[in-house]
């Protein structure tokens, strides 16, 4: 395997609701960080992947428009998958890994906001006996989290505390959408919003972007003064079908972290895409974490959830913590699919 | 770059289509067996039946077709309560999505049980499919679940 | 027993609100008062109508200030459809045409009128035929056709890089 | 590169306008479970899954690979969805063969498909926005511009679209799978087929198809014990470009040009024409022919349209193209990518059949999409690179 590492990383604001903006408007300025951070102009950048949704946009080919707002010219290597952004920097990775680039540039963004998301979201499951019931994503999760609880794999309270964590840490963060400090007691006496998922259980809606570059050894010594170094990289997908699974832990995670290597060392830092407490909580156990471990010191995606983004900026936020020594080694998390179906586990090192 | 100085333009913007989509023998069988309101599973090769129904096992993608009569009774495994349901929900008061395990089947059904209240809901309590008025074909054919009257 | 079910149908209905962003809303407010509004590239500065806020070719936000254009301009290429299509409200058959409107650098598609179908050629001088200005909105669709304007046929040459 | 990728199994449904007879897992298993079969390999066999196909509004399915990868044995494997407008099928292609070029896994199971019948491909690709008026419909009304622009550049005879179509929907007769088969084709059929999007007619157009097309690739070490000859990866590329911008060249786009250059350079071709000895080039209308002939640097600038006039593209020609019959024959948008870079190597693997350029040992894949904007390509052989 090459080494290849994390180099720059930018981001938008998460925003509720950016109307103003389309998602050129939002992706220009991030990627003119990147370059600005970097240094890099498009023609010394070999490849370019990113990751958006169609029918987050409401249109076909909605990742079309987003490469006018790379300058993609002269003509670039580029790809695009229908997925989070996390996956486009995977591909990136296997082109640097094959020796097709040495320096490539990824992105991902959204404007969930244009539609009714957890609606939208029903169109993810399956079309013959699923989609006509139109379960919207926030009760498909309720039905994983009632599970979780009624097993003893977590508690309402535990749930809690992962959100006043998260939103705790997210006051360092100026790109998080929802932050500040909760008392546990009064965000129980909260109601249900889907029983037995509060309002503080569920992430926000969330418009943004974010972008990365990633580099082979040569470049990347070049590109950084500590490298994030990618020293283990997988993803698995499961069944979608919810009847099938065991809906309380996440094995798909189990087994990427399992290669990626997650156990091999500390880990400082772990940044995981958790859309609703209870998940991340599954995700802890599955990666196999423990009280050492600083878990989303950036809000994570309880914070600030720009679909399509929102786990290429987990590895971002994982990257910064090795950039400034604060963490020797750090996970980072990305999922999708209803109930942390598909999960992509990345290891960076400092050294 | 400068923050967005004047608003944008907004309008109201529809995705709307009817699909048709072509079935293959298995969900077939399975949707005429609802318009006969009748739930159909499929045999793994275990023995186990699954509900509802692929032309594959999700595990190891081995085709299957042995259809296995289910229900129409079964355990709630997991729901959630819906307060205020959506336009396109299979009811219009407040109702709960569940996964139900259908007497004879090995994997649970996610449907709409109309439970009347909150409180009536449990994980482990029966319930019972009650049929649409006309049935079609399709999942909707099941109107939604309803608690089954204890004997 | 009655047929098997063999198809299913599926209505899927999803609403959204969609935002035309800063650019382009600036220049759908000016259409609504009849002018066309491009703006310049930073980089190259050349000329972009419609403008989406970006030179998709330098990644480069436009240049703020708007450059009024003249709405004639030249038919760089056309086609002559004859296909139905829910989205498009035209009688058929009729003429997709892309115009180089004089001042701008870039190519508009809109399509012609009051042109016999059979004399519409490449390099023709076109003009804009406007609605009535009550029915004007924030829509390029305030300019209902590009008209013949009778002037001599503009050089291929003064062209082409647009095709 | 790490590795070397060879395909050991290549497998297609029979394309046709609706497959009413079967839902969308059982298309692409029908794929999926012929590559499988053509490689003696079990779903078990299989390390990943890399699924791809055109918008997801053409199904009504938001990101329809999380239902279907476990219908190709995707359970508990990873699974990557590509989506590049209508080179998506040659993209998809690269990716699966990427994962094994990086050394990254030893068997990869790639299938693209579309199921266009479940809605309608014009609705799909042409859904009006606010605050726009859309004047064109569908493809057609998009190329149509182009292929008279490319007329007025090159002087070509306003007949080389016909014979494009004709030969293309001939040798799709050679071709089981092909949706299009007309057996009384002939040249004054396809002139006298209605325009639809002036220059181009009825009989110049590719159909919407109900399809799917699947690979499974394989490292140096597994490829070799294959039970049927590989076919070998020699140089995969791909370049985009915006849709739009001032002195844009639509017609022969720069991005063409450079994947070609770069393709053929990584592949270590000097003349294309001589060293290739046949291609399947997307072509969903006729006029596509001559203009990628240019494109992908095989013909001389404003020349392509001889290659077509001096029958050179014919099956008994020195360069055949599209000897499948093409995209003007079948067109599940997601797949066709795909099934030219399968095509390709079905040739340099001697098992196309009917419609076997004999000797076939190096062939090009090619894939374009979006507004003339997207290109992925690729050169398969019969000997290792």
């Amino acid at each position: 395997m090459r080494e290849v590492a994390v180099v720059a990383f930018a981001q938008s604001k998460s925003l509720r609701r950016e109307l103003d903006r389309n998602e050129v408007e939002i992706l220009i300025p991030v990627i003119g960080e990147l370059r600005e951070k970097s240094g890099l102009a498009t023609g010394e950048i070999d490849f370019i992947c990113s990751g958006s949704s169609d029918y987050l946009a409401g249109q076909s080919f909605a990742f079309v428009s987003g490469l006018d707002a790379v300058g993609a010219w002269p003509p670039v290597s580029e790809s695009h998958v229908e997925m989070d952004g996390a996956w486009a920097l995977y591909e990136a990775w296997v082109k640097i890994q094959m020796g097709y680039a040495d320096v490539a540039m990824v992105y991902g963004f959204g404007k969930p906001s244009m539609g009714d998301l957890p609606e939208t979201l029903a169109l993810q499951l399956d079309p013959y006996v699923l989609t006509p019931l139109w379960p919207d994503a926030i009760s498909i999760a309720a039905l994983q989290a009632r599970l979780c609880i009624e097993k003893g794999v977590t508690s309402e309270r535990q749930m809690a505390e992962v959100a006043a964590r998260d939103r705790k840490n997210a006051l360092g963060n100026p790109y998080a959408q929802v932050k500040g400090e909760f008392e546990i007691a009064k965000l129980l006496a909260e109601p249900y919003l889907a029983s037995p998922l509060r309002k503080h259980d569920c992430s926000p809606i969330s418009d943004g972007a974010s972008a990365i570059l990633i580099a082979s050894e040569k470049r990347a010594k070049q590109l950084a003064k500590r490298p994030a170094w990618i020293r283990g990289f997988t993803h698995i997908c499961e069944p979608q079908d919810l009847g099938v699974r065991d809906l309380t832990r996440s094995r798909s995670t189990e087994i990427a972290a399992e290669r990626a290597g997650v156990r091999k060392g500390k880990v400082d830092v772990a940044e995981i895409y958790g859309p609703f407490t209870h998940q991340e909580i599954l995700i802890e156990k599955a990666l196999g974490l423990g009280a050492s471990t600083k878990v989303n010191p950036s809000g994570g995606a309880l914070a600030g959830n720009p679909m399509m983004a929102a786990g290429l900026t987990r590895i971002g936020e994982a990257a910064r913590r090795i950039w400034d020594g604060s963490a020797d080694r750090a996970v980072a998390h990305a999922t999708s699919g209803p109930c942390l179906q598909q999960n992509l586990v990345c290891v960076l090192e400092g050294n | 770059m400068p923050p967005p100085t004047e608003r944008a333009l907004t309008a109201p913007h529809t995705l709307q289509y009817t699909y048709k989509r072509s079935l293959g023998k298995v969900l077939s069988a399975f949707f005429t067996g609802l318009r006969d309101k009748k739930i159909l599973g499929v045999r793994r090769k275990d023995g186990s039946v699954l509900v509802p129904p692929k032309e594959y096992d999700p595990d190891t993608a081995e085709s299957l077709s042995e259809m296995v009569e289910v229900g129409p009774g079964g355990v709630v495994r997991s729901w959630t309560w819906v307060a205020r349901p959506r336009e396109k929900q299979p009811l219009q008061h407040p109702f709960a999505y569940a996964l139900i395990l259908l007497d004879g089947a090995a994997t649970p059904l996610l449907h709409a049980v109309d439970a009347g209240s909150e409180a009536k809901m449990k994980t482990g309590m029966r319930v019972r499919a009650r049929w649409a008025p006309q049935t079609e074909g399709a999942i909707r054919d099941i109107a939604c679940f309803e608690p089954e009257e204890k004997k | 027993m009655s047929e098997p079910v063999e198809i299913l149908k599926t209505p899927v209905k999803l609403d959204y609100t969609y935002s035309a962003g800063q650019s382009a809303s600036r220049f759908l407010r000016a259409m609504a008062e009849g002018k066309l509004i491009g703006q310049r590239c930073p980089v190259d500065g050349r000329v972009y109508f419609p403008t989406r806020g970006s030179c998709p070719q330098h990644g480069a936000l436009m240049r703020p200030e708007p450059v009024e254009l003249s709405d004639r301009g030249t038919v760089v290429t056309f086609s002559i459809n004859r296909v139905p299509s829910e989205n498009i409200k035209l009688d058929l058959p009729y003429a997709p045409v892309q115009v180089l409107l004089d001042g701008a650098d870039t190519i508009l598609m809109h399509v012609l009128g009051e042109c016999p179908i059979d004399q519409v050629h490449m390099g023709m001088r076109v003009q804009a035929v406007w609605k009535p200005k009550s029915e004007w909105t924030t829509s390029i669709g305030n300019i209902k056709y590009f008209k013949p304007s009778g002037e001599p046929d503009a050089p291929f040459d003064s062209y082409k890089e647009h095709i | 590169m790490a590795e070397l990728c060879g395909i050991v199994g290549i497998g297609q449904t029979r394309h046709q306008a609706a497959r009413k007879d079967v839902s969308m897992a059982g298309l692409i298993r029908e794929a999926a479970e012929r590559a499988l079969a053509d490689a003696e390999l079990t779903w078990k066999d299989i390390d990943a899954v890399v699924i791809g196909k055109a918008p997801d509004m053409f199904e009504g399915v938001m990101m329809p690979e999380l239902f279907l990868h476990d219908a190709i044995g995707g359970a508990y494997k990873p699974m990557l969805r590509v989506h590049t407008a209508g080179s998506v099928g040659g993209s998809t292609g690269i990716v699966a063969a990427s994962l094994v070029q990086a050394g990254i896994h030893d068997r990869v199971l790639t299938v693209a498909f579309e199921k266009q019948s479940e809605s309608n491909a014009m609705w799909a690709l042409s859904i009006s926005l606010p605050f726009s008026v859309a004047v064109v419909a569908g493809a057609g009304g998009f190329f149509a511009p182009l292929v008279r622009g490319y007329m007025r550049r090159s002087g070509a005879p306003e007949d080389t679209g016909i014979r494009v179509a004709l030969k293309d929907r001939k040798n799709a007769l050679k071709n089981p799978n092909a949706h299009l088969q007309i057996p009384d084709i002939d040249f004054d059929k396809i002139a006298s087929s209605p325009m639809l999007w002036d220059p181009i007619r009825y009989l110049e157009t590719c159909p919407s198809s109900d399809g799917a097309c699947a690979m499974v690739m394989a490292k140096q070490a597994l490829a070799e014990k294959a039970p049927r000859k590989p076919a070998w990866v020699h140089a995969s590329e791909m370049r985009s470009e915006p849709t739009m911008f001032s002195g844009r060249d639509a017609v022969i786009p720069r991005a063409t040009l450079d994947n070609a250059k770069n393709l053929y350079k990584k592949a270590g071709i000097r003349n294309p024409r001589k060293e290739i000895d046949c291609a399947e080039i997307y072509v969903p209308f006729s006029w596509f022919e001559p203009m990628w002939m240019e494109g992908m640097l095989i013909a001389e600038k404003n020349e392509g349209w001889k290659m077509t006039y001096e029958g050179a593209t014919a099956m008994d020609g020195d360069f055949p193209v599209n000897m499948s019959g093409g995209v003007l024959s079948s067109n599940p948008i997601g797949a066709s990518g795909l099934l030219r870079f399968a095509e390709a190597a079905m040739q340099v693997r001697g098992q196309a059949g009917e419609h076997q350029v004999d000797g076939a040992r190096k062939a090009l894949g090619h894939a374009y999409g979006g507004g003339s904007q997207y290109f992925s390509t690729w050169i398969v052989g019969s000997d290792k690179p």
